[in-house]
């Protein structure tokens, strides 16, 4: 599936996105983490559809899967 | 019903710095509504911060704008429920290089007394700061950069 | 130290509405303020409320100039002790006769952080109603008239 | 001495000032009453030298004396 990577993170990745074929949050935190040099020690939340999800959730692979450094806004 | 409390999504995005001037225009249009008899307005300006010695000279902002638009599109729905004597809500948000001394975020709420306009815009700053996926690099005077992060 | 610290006696009245480019300009002032983070902007407008079936169509607005100066004068040293963070402060109220619609007084604070220019901005705000001696004359629709007081 | 008059009571008393020979803010309470017609009535302040003051105080006849109705500022 397609993760979309913001900020910091699309920085660390050289990339605003990444294929990853995760099935839970979990799995694609590892990786996530694998595949980008530095982001274990980073703060990062996971957004499902827009939505930021605390815990591990089950992907389909059907969601909209956004990587999110801390906001800045304002 | 007015435009605002249609809760349609509105882009808040702006390409660039906010214009002093597009605050009075925006002042200028609430001219016509005679129940209006508060406005409040908040402006965010990029603040050249010294960073280890070296100066922000500019934010460059991005956001997650689709995310950010429905975040918005909440805060906006509870903030005419909390505040119903509000009239008007306007939020703008720069995206881009902003430099030192620009302005990059506006606020602005207009309603009959000044408690109801000033307590959604104090609310409204805060949740867009908390809840809306926006970045900023700070570009310091040397070309580095640090990755902005509200507290 | 700033222009706004040295607390002399500054004149905040102006003849007629403020106009909404006034505020632009006061705003564009602060670009070179690289310090600044956060303004506040509190915008009153004569509100057309109805009183027994009339309209309010203008207030003309009358003051105990020297003493109401005196007053702002404390009030602005005050707040400028309160929020030491605050790096200007501007106050204009309108005399005069002010049409529904437009705007009468400006409260404009800045800061490094919105904190302190949001509560600066309400605590002035309301230390003008309370404390100044500005009198308002409501002009009704059928040109009779009744004296405005805060609550 | 010279007595200010503000908003809704310059418009009772049809002037924007007074001569009022008063020794004391009581007794100048008194002959306002007496020469405004619907004064008493009225919500106002006295104010000595641009300062609002409470109960009754003594006047030598150099004081700046203004007669305030509520404020309508804002």
């Amino acid at each position: 599936m397609k993760v979309l990577l913001f900020g910091l993170i699309a920085e660390k990745a050289g990339s605003d996105h990444m294929e990853i074929p995760a099935t839970s949050t979990a799995d694609l935190d590892r990786q996530l983490q694998d595949r980008i040099r530095g982001l274990k020690g980073l703060s990062y939340s996971i957004a499902i559809d827009r939505t930021i999800v605390h815990g591990d959730r089950a992907l389909s692979g059907s969601e909209e899967i956004a990587v999110l450094p801390p906001f800045a806004g304002g | 019903m007015s435009e605002a409390k249609k809760h349609k999504v509105k882009d808040i995005f702006v390409e660039g710095a906010i214009d002093p001037t597009f605050v009075s225009e925006s002042i200028a249009k609430h001219a016509t509504r005679m129940d209006i008899g508060a406005h409040e307005i908040f402006l965010g300006q990029v603040r050249a911060d010294a960073i280890e010695g070296r100066a922000v000279v500019a934010i460059e902002y991005t956001a997650y704008r689709e995310m950010a638009l429905e975040r918005m599109t909440d805060i906006r729905e509870e903030a005419f429920t909390r505040w119903p004597e509000m009239t008007c809500l306007h939020v703008h948000h720069s995206l881009g290089s902003i430099a030192a001394g620009q302005l990059c975020f506006m606020v602005f709420a207009s309603a009959a007394h000044r408690k109801q306009a000033r307590e959604a815009v104090a609310w409204v700053v805060d949740s867009v700061k908390e809840q809306l996926p926006i970045f900023g690099k700070e570009i310091l005077s040397d070309n580095d950069h640090v990755w902005k992060r509200n507290a």
